[in-house]
């Protein structure tokens, strides 16, 4: 782990066993507590990247892993919009805040772990980590779901564990080592044991199973709509990210092992990535719960990362990180907001709802900048990190792929669309007629991400030259 | 040092005896993890220092908390329900039997185990193999344990508030 | 300000004028038109004279670029024809001062003025695009002028018609023109009749395009079938005034430009023009036999003495060519004072029903002489004007050597006198019924223009020589026209035998056809209009079914009809098809989320299993 | 002002005036209004001064770098300055006809916002010189016009408007794809250094699929119609008029003076055009709803347009840039017309029209004057357009071309007839309705007589597009 990231991941954990001392009969503290402490985390890490001096030099000073500091800023963007979020959202839910608010701080810190670890092991402890502590979020609230989804998150993502630890066993046993460092130099050395590549490989399947991938991607709907509403917002945003995506990304990018031995494994790959961009569109289409839809817009766009990560070029791992990100923001836009149609409509079953727009403008219109963005509509973040991806794909030869993804936008926009007329636009259903715009603290968070996307799309060069300076230009050896 | 060795055989063995047996689901869980923190002190004494570190990051705290959560969840979720166990109360008398037989059977084995811990004795400790090489995973320990008194507690708190 | 711009801005700057004057004010609008046409009948002679010593009146503006500017050019032709287009323009203004039936005077007088703007900048063009310009641009006022001219929903229905007919042809006329201008490099009429394009391949087409938008003016068949039912749906001074004069003037000019500047035809086009010539004679003076409306009646003339015209110039020699031109302006002039006549005999009588008049011979003693003269004259009884010109055509014809052609001809001049004997007979002759004693003779400002069309028939015919010499021969100096005796003036030849012969024919059918009907003048064709195939035939005709507007527009809806299932094929293909496809795919991708964990699981055991084996085979262990 | 100046003004004037509209209407609805209004103003003022700038021979570039050679290039050549006069000039129009209008009905503030910043793309689109660029205003327009369109909100309004979003981006996507193929293909995305390069035809063939999907022609044009029934005739107007110029506009920067396509593919697009001219017309004969007939009018003329860009000779591309004028206004004219009878005769279908000439006299006279305009008949500008396409057919050689156009033609004049026939005359269906209020029929009337007065004064025009085709070196 790179050492000046630690307090990233400390802090948090700090406050989170902090909290159910000092917090313990006033909720209100916690709240407080954990929105600072993230908040501080955020500032902080923001001007580590956004300080005068870096933007100067093209983000040449910094001496991180680009990678690492991208995902801990998104890490702390999207805590810090749940948690700020939740604070208005759960009253009378019957929320543990004493409790909930350390359990999203120590998912807070594991994934800041994961993303700061150096090696395979510690990585896959975080995750663990992280899967438990989302395990118990996923139950906050007293409803039944809760428990349905945490279940069969628990359940179905229980093979991923299996086959990650029979990875790193076979790995112990091939390269006698779990540091990313040792493997890319043991693969670069060009004597990779095929015992190696296979433990990555069986790495792989296990993230892949955790990141949601098509065919492994059937727990997804269900946990993130079975969720306390809130939390399904930090799952889908980041949790599953970090715990899946990341670390395919980051297994494909540290090791370019698919330049070396095994170009089949990158195929799969991109293969599987396709398959799900594909089957989570269609799937998405016609779904009646706003969650649920999500959940399988979710893992189509994951279908988008997983494909570049499968090129594995520098412009491929560009466009992944960066789609990475982007795929935080609006995923939480559009998960809070379901969650505020929630609390102002007492449903969330699309075939009731409709004309929603007239008494929530704001949730509408932050829905439409992120699925328009989602879908890759210009000049919006989606459009470019999409745009980037295909062109990736195009310079590597598998023009194919990169005309199936661009083609399948156009079913994302499909589905955000249809989605967008049974809920907010439309005839005015009877919950339009009662419910109300929700709080300026709920929307809040929608509101920043939203602005997040906007000036994503807009500040498209500064982020290129992030990525590209810190990510494509150090990935050669 | 045989007689530590041998204690710990036994306590491992009793442990995850008890870990079968128990009526209480915490309490087997809790077993297993002491059964798991025994099986990689016995790992670190055959000079397997890794396989132990993994035993312990793995088994002793990974599965045992997502086992304790599975387990509260299970019983915020329903009551606990009578089963027939008379089978498991012939478990100590099976173990029994393997062991004698093992003991008889297996006596050079041991002797030669036995020399690889003195071999293995040479060389680094438990805790300074931990913090030497892996450093990290005791932090991820150390959130594993926050996060799982975390979830006990919150999922009890529900349980309770729930009544 | 150049002279030329007179006769088209002039009056297109007092027809706006006029629509803002005030209703109340009395005869200002009138005069005002009168005066208006009269300077530009002024300005057009002006034209003429220099144009006759070989100097043209230019004017040439800048407009669209690329060689394409606004070209006006009064050379002899275009002059003649300007001068012809005032002539008349003058008359109808004159003749509808006091005409009541002719719509709003505000609306009558802005038609006239505008369409006299538009036929004068027509036939001064010289660029292709600036006579397409007004050429097309007199198709609003058709419509207006006809719309105007009564308020019902015939005379509307009409006014489409005949929009839409001039329409579709002028929009061939521009393909046409631009097909022209593209083979020729160039706009301007006098460059390209510098080197004449020859009728190969687009060639061929370009002149079949320009030639439907030509004959479609001139009235000929089959685009002629709006021009009887405006006789019945609109004014006498419209039918006097459009499609008697200005129309014929332009579509008969422009054939000719087309035919003998423009382009080099060959003896296929020789033949093609010659048949359609020929054909409508004979079609529209058989319909025009049998009608019993005055100015129906007319109106079929006006339409089969277009034949002549279009035969003469078919005929492709100068004496032919020459015959149709001169017959353009005798027609116009005749026909422009037997619509008069017709006016005149409504205006009075207040019907125009054949049935219904007779003997107004003593009643409206100038309108009946005004209407001999004219009927001798189109019947080509010598020697009036109209004697001279078809004989020209006659000759012209023989000349071809189709004799077929000449028959042809000849037996349309004997239905044409056959025709004019039973209308002159049941309206100015035969008995007068009582509903008709008070019958007075129509006011001085109808009669003047008819008495001085009736003079110029009188004029052109013992004087033919000086048409000819100043109008004609000129028209067409590039022919090498002279010397022609036929030109020169009466004389008797064995044309003038024939059509001696003619007179007697019709003559004989009229005396027969009126003792048939029982002295009932107005049937006296109902002889022929009851004959066994040409009863049926003409049944069908009167049923319009031999009306290609009426009939092609029966089919555009299935057409259209069609055109929409393509239209609603795309539809489905952009919007039907995806949208069921993905609700088909999504309907496979439910079942496989069906919820159920053990599907879960064993699907993604087998996921996990295939991939395993999968990058184990490639790659991994060995 | 220098004439970047000039040019930014009206690029990033109504791009982000129009996140300004919603703070605006904090203060006051009339705030708002003044604020939509004057921005729309001050576009058509900036695009007008470029005009003699741009005559004089004067381009203005301007460039902020991007990435991969995304760099967002605008410059103020001949073509560009010419649309975005045409394009701001009826935009504004439409916002000054807006004030009224669109006073009684919700969601003001989003109309004018969408207004705006359709006006804004719009601009950004016709100045920006990279094909990346004119691909995100591409798209920014059809977000826009997916809120006008749905601006109604009933369940079937929001449907068109998906429909026509969907429609739009999916031939947008192909036409990324096409962009990408360029991109590769010749390492540029700049339209200046791709001036005169050959491209492949496939290439082509996708870039034209966005095209033909912006432009509503077919076989992606039934969403124009159908965009058209749903909500106001101002956003109708709106899509009419200008937005599906803007594919006609990408092919005439494209195709017509940047790069060279294999010769069938111009065929293709010739033959597209015109099946797209043609049956469309039949539909119009067949739809009953007025502003459907006028809005497959629309793709028919659109035809037409296409025929002038893709014939290949000079004349006709410069017939195709003043049929683009010329239709705007005419077209415009129409719509509006329509929406006072559909605002005065509570209904929109046709047959239960009749007889409204004596009721609206002048709403009457100005669609004839509109529909002759459309039709070609002189003395309005639409003849000299229709003609110069026309001319330039000829030199296409291809007989089955010609025949298509001329039958669409044919079928324009029946439509238009039958469709002024069915309405103002026609026998009276219904209580005499009365004549529009003062700023709608002087609304119509002005178009209608500008379209006249185009007619009149087509000199001008024409020579700013002649000079434009030598400038800027249209394809011979």
């Amino acid at each position: 782990m790179t050492i000046s990231l630690l307090q990233y991941m400390l802090i948090p954990l700090f406050s989170a066993l902090l909290i159910p001392f000092v917090a313990r009969r006033r909720g209100k503290l916690a709240e407080i507590f954990a929105n600072v402490t993230l908040l501080a985390g955020l500032i902080n890490i923001g001007w580590t990247l956004l300080s005068p001096a870096v933007l100067a030099s093209g983000f040449s000073v910094l001496a991180e892993d680009g990678f690492s500091l991208l995902m801990v800023l998104t890490i702390y963007l999207v805590g810090l919009c749940v948690s700020f979020f939740s604070a208005s959202y759960g009253q009378g839910r019957g929320v543990n805040t004493a409790y909930f608010y350390p359990l999203l701080l120590v998912s807070v810190a594991a994934m800041c772990g994961v993303v700061t670890s150096t090696d395979f092991f510690t990585l896959y402890i975080f995750v663990e980590v992280l899967a438990v502590a989302s395990f118990a979020l996923i139950t906050s609230d007293d409803g039944r779901e809760g428990v349905e989804g945490a279940i069969k998150y628990y359940l179905l993502t229980f093979p991923a564990s299996a086959a990650i630890m029979l990875g790193l066993a076979v790995m112990l046993l091939s390269a006698g080592t779990f540091s990313f460092d040792s493997i890319r130099i043991i693969v670069y050395s060009g004597a990779s044991a095929p015992a190696l590549v296979f433990s990555l490989s069986l790495l792989l399947l296990g993230f892949l199973v955790k990141s949601g991938v098509v065919p492994f991607h059937v727990w997804t709907p269900d946990a993130y709509q079975g969720a306390y509403a809130p939390v399904s917002a930090f799952l889908a945003g980041i949790v599953t990210k970090i715990s899946g995506v990341y670390a395919v990304v980051r297994i494909a990018m540290f090791l370019r092992l698919f330049e070396t031995g095994a170009f089949r494994l990158s195929e799969v790959l991109m293969f599987l990535g396709m398959v799900s961009i594909a089957v989570g569109a269609i799937a998405a289409m016609k779904q009646d719960d706003l969650k649920r839809m999500l959940a399988f817009s979710s893992v189509s766009q994951i279908g988008y990362i997983v494909l570049a990560a499968g090129l594995a070029t520098p412009l491929a791992f560009i466009g992944a990180v960066f789609h990475l990100f982007n795929h935080a923001t609006f995923k939480t836009v559009l998960f809070l907001n379901s969650a505020s149609l929630e609390k102002a409509a007492g449903t969330r079953d699309m075939t009731r709802l409709g004309g929603m727009e007239h008494p929530m403008p704001w949730t509408s219109w932050t829905s439409v900048i992120a699925m328009l963005s989602t879908a890759g509509i210009p000049p919006l973040s989606g459009f470019w990190s999409k745009l980037i991806i295909i062109i990736a794909l195009w310079d590597a030869g598998a023009v194919t792929y990169a005309v199936l993804a661009l083609l399948f936008s156009a079913l994302t926009l499909a589905y955000f669309l249809i989605m967008q007329r049974r809920i907010f636009f439309g005839k005015k259903s009877p919950a339009a007629e009662t419910a109300s715009e929700v709080s300026p603290a709920l929307l809040a968070p929608a509101v920043l991400m939203s602005a997040v996307i906007v000036a994503a799309g807009l500040l498209f060069p500064y982020f290129f030259s992030y990525l590209a300076e810190t990510i494509a230009s150090r990935m050669v050896l | 040092m045989i007689e530590y060795r041998e204690f710990l055989y036994l306590a491992v063995t009793l442990c995850a005896l008890a870990a079968v047996m128990s009526r209480n689901m915490l309490t087997a869980a809790i077993s297993l993890a002491a059964t798991s923190i025994g099986v990689a002190l016995v790992l670190f004494d055959f000079r397997a220092p890794w396989a132990a570190v993994f035993e312990l990051s793995v088994c002793a705290g990974l599965i045992t908390v997502l086992f304790i959560s599975a387990v509260s969840l299970l019983r915020k979720e329903e009551p606990f329900f009578a089963e027939d166990r008379t089978r498991f109360r012939l478990l100590p008398v099976f173990a029994l039997i393997v062991a004698i037989g093992g003991w008889i059977a297996g006596w050079p084995f041991f002797e030669a185990l036995a020399d690889y811990a003195r071999f293995g004795a040479r060389g680094q400790s438990l805790g300074s193999m931990l913090w030497e090489s892996r450093r990290m995973d005791l932090l991820g320990q150390i959130a594993m344990l926050a996060a799982g008194v975390l979830v006990i507690n919150s999922v009890f708190a529900a349980k309770k508030a729930g009544k | 300000m150049n002279l030329l711009s007179i006769p088209v801005l002039l009056p297109l700057a007092a027809g706006l004028l006029i629509l803002a004057i005030s209703d109340r004010t009395r005869w200002l609008r009138e005069l005002l038109a009168i005066g208006v046409t009269a300077v530009c009948f002024l300005a057009a002679l002006n034209a003429l004279a220099p144009a006759l010593l070989g100097q043209h009146y230019q004017l040439t503006l800048p407009w669209l670029g690329g060689g394409m500017d606004f070209s006006l050019k009064a050379d002899q032709l275009s002059a003649f024809l300007l001068l012809a287009v005032s002539f008349f323009s003058l008359l109808v203004s004159f003749y509808a001062f006091s005409f009541p039936d002719k719509g709003k005077a505000k609306w009558f007088y802005f038609n006239v003025l505008l369409t006299q703007s538009f036929a004068a900048g027509a036939a001064l063009a010289d660029s292709l695009l600036a006579l397409l310009f007004f050429w097309e641009g007199l198709l609003v006022f058709l419509y207006t002028f006809i719309a105007l001219s009564r308020d019902t929903a015939g005379s509307r229905a009409t006014a489409m018609k005949a929009f839409l007919i001039n329409g579709v042809t002028d929009l061939c006329l521009l393909l046409g023109i631009g097909l022209t201008a593209y083979l020729a490099g160039t706009m301007s009429m006098s460059e390209i009749s510098a080197e004449k394009l020859t009728l190969n391949g687009w060639g061929g087409l370009a002149y079949v395009l320009l030639l439907i938008g030509a004959l479609s003016k001139a009235g000929a068949i089959p685009f002629h079938t709006w021009i009887p039912d405006a006789a019945v749906d609109s004014s006498a001074p419209f039918m006097a005034y459009v499609p008697a004069a200005i129309d014929k003037l332009l579509g008969i000019y422009f054939l000719a430009r087309i035919s003998i500047y423009l382009f080099q035809l060959n003896g296929a086009m020789q033949l093609v023009l010659m048949t359609i010539g020929a054909l409508t004679i004979i079609i529209a003076v058989m319909m025009a036999f049998v009608q019993q409306d005055y100015k129906r009646l007319l109106s079929y003339h006006a339409v089969s003495q277009t034949g002549y015209m279009i035969l003469g110039i078919g005929t492709l020699n100068p004496i032919g060519i020459a015959g149709g031109l001169f017959h353009m302006i005798n027609h116009a002039s005749y026909k422009s004072c037997l619509f008069m006549t017709a006016g005149a005999v409504e205006r009075q009588a207040g019907t125009g029903d054949l049935g219904k008049l007779g003997g107004l011979f003593r009643a409206m003693p100038v309108t009946a002489v005004c209407f001999v003269i004219a009927a001798a004259a189109i019947s080509g009884i010598a020697p009036f004007n109209g004697f001279f010109s078809k004989e020209l055509i006659y000759k012209g014809t023989l000349e071809t050597g189709w004799l077929s052609f000449f028959i042809a001809a000849e037996v349309g001049s004997l239905l044409t006198l056959a025709s004019f004997l039973k209308l002159g007979h049941s309206v100015f002759f035969d008995k007068r019924p009582d509903e008709l004693k008070d019958v007075s003779e129509a006011p001085f400002s109808m009669l003047l223009p008819m008495l001085v069309l009736a003079a110029v028939c009188v004029v052109f015919g013992f004087g033919a020589a000086i048409p000819a010499a100043y109008l004609i021969g000129p028209a067409l100096d590039n022919l090498s026209l002279f010397p022609e005796h036929a030109l020169s003036g009466f004389h008797f030849d064995n044309l003038y035998l024939v059509s001696v012969i003619v007179i007697l024919g019709a003559v004989m059918n009229h005396v027969y056809g009126y003792s048939a009907a029982r002295g009932k003048a107005s049937k006296s064709s109902d002889h022929i209009h009851y004959a066994p195939v040409l009863g049926w035939l003409y049944a069908l005709a009167e049923k319009r079914f031999f009306d290609p507007y009426e009939q092609l527009m029966k089919r555009v809806p299935d057409f259209s009809a069609l055109l929409y299932k393509a239209d609603r094929f795309f539809d489905w293909l952009t919007d039907g098809l995806p949208v069921a496809a993905a609700g088909r795919l999504n309907d496979l991708s439910r079942r496989f989320h069906s919820g159920s964990y053990p599907a879960y699981m064993l699907l993604m055991g087998l996921a996990m299993t295939l991939f395993v084996l999968f990058t184990a085979n490639s790659g991994g262990i060995k | 002002m220098d004439l970047v100046t000039i040019m930014k003004t009206a690029v990033f004037a109504p791009l982000l005036g129009a996140f300004l509209i919603p703070f605006a209407a904090r203060i006051s609805a009339s705030a708002r209004n003044v604020l939509a209004v004057s921005l729309g103003l001050l576009t058509f003022l900036a695009a007008a001064a470029l005009l003699p700038r741009a005559l004089s021979g004067q381009v203005a570039a301007y460039t902020l770098a991007f990435p991969l050679g995304f760099d967002l290039t605008l410059s103020a050549d001949m073509l560009a300055v010419f649309m975005a006069a045409v394009s701001s000039f009826t935009s504004a129009v439409i916002l000054v006809y807006s004030v009224d209008y669109i006073s009684h009905y919700e969601d003001q503030t989003e109309y004018y916002t969408m207004v705006v910043l359709f006006l804004g793309s719009m601009m950004g689109l016709v100045f920006s010189m990279n094909l990346v660029w004119m691909y995100v205003f591409w798209e920014l327009t059809g977000f826009a016009s997916w809120r006008l369109v749905g601006f109604f909100r009933k369940d079937t309004d929001v449907q068109k408007a998906n429909k026509t979003i969907m429609v739009t981006v999916f031939g947008a996507l192909c036409m990324l794809a096409g962009i990408l193929m360029i991109y590769f293909a010749n390492g540029t995305m700049d339209l200046r250094h791709l001036r005169g390069e050959t491209i492949s035809t496939l290439a082509a063939v996708l870039i034209m699929a966005g095209i033909l999907s912006k432009s509503a022609t077919l076989p992606f044009s039934t969403w124009l119609p159908d965009a058209g029934v749903a909500p106001s005739t101002v956003t109708s107007l709106l899509h009419a008029a200008v937005l599906v110029k803007i594919g006609v506009y990408a092919y005439a920067r494209i195709f017509g003076v940047t790069v060279v396509v294999a010769e069938g593919f111009y065929y293709g697009v010739l033959l597209v055009a015109g099946l797209s001219a043609l049956i469309s017309a039949g539909a119009a004969m067949i739809e009953k709803d007025i502003k459907r007939i006028i809005a497959y009018s629309t793709v028919s003329q659109i035809g037409f347009i296409f025929l002038g860009l893709a014939a290949g000779g000079r004349t006709a591309f410069i017939g195709g840039l003043l049929y683009i004028m010329m239709h705007s206004v005419a077209k415009g004219g129409l719509f509006l017309c329509a929406g006072i009878v559909e605002q005065k005769t509570h209904t929109k279908d046709i047959t239960r029209m009749g007889g409204l000439f004596r009721a609206m006299p002048v709403t009457a006279v100005s669609f004839a004057l509109c529909s002759l305009s459309v039709m070609g008949i002189p003395p309005f500008g639409g003849f000299f357009s229709k003609f110069l396409v026309f001319r330039g057919a000829a030199e296409t050689g291809s007989a089955l071309v010609l025949a298509l156009f001329l039958v669409g033609a044919v079928m324009t004049l029946l439509y238009l007839i039958r469709l002024f026939y069915l309405v103002f005359l026609g026998e009276e269906r219904q209580d005499a309705p009365r004549e529009g209020s003062f700023t709608m029929v002087a609304s119509v009337a002005f178009l209608a007589l500008l379209g006249l007065a185009l007619g009149a004064f087509v000199h001008y025009p024409a020579n700013y597009v002649e000079i434009l085709t030598s400038q800027i070196g249209a394809i011979e």
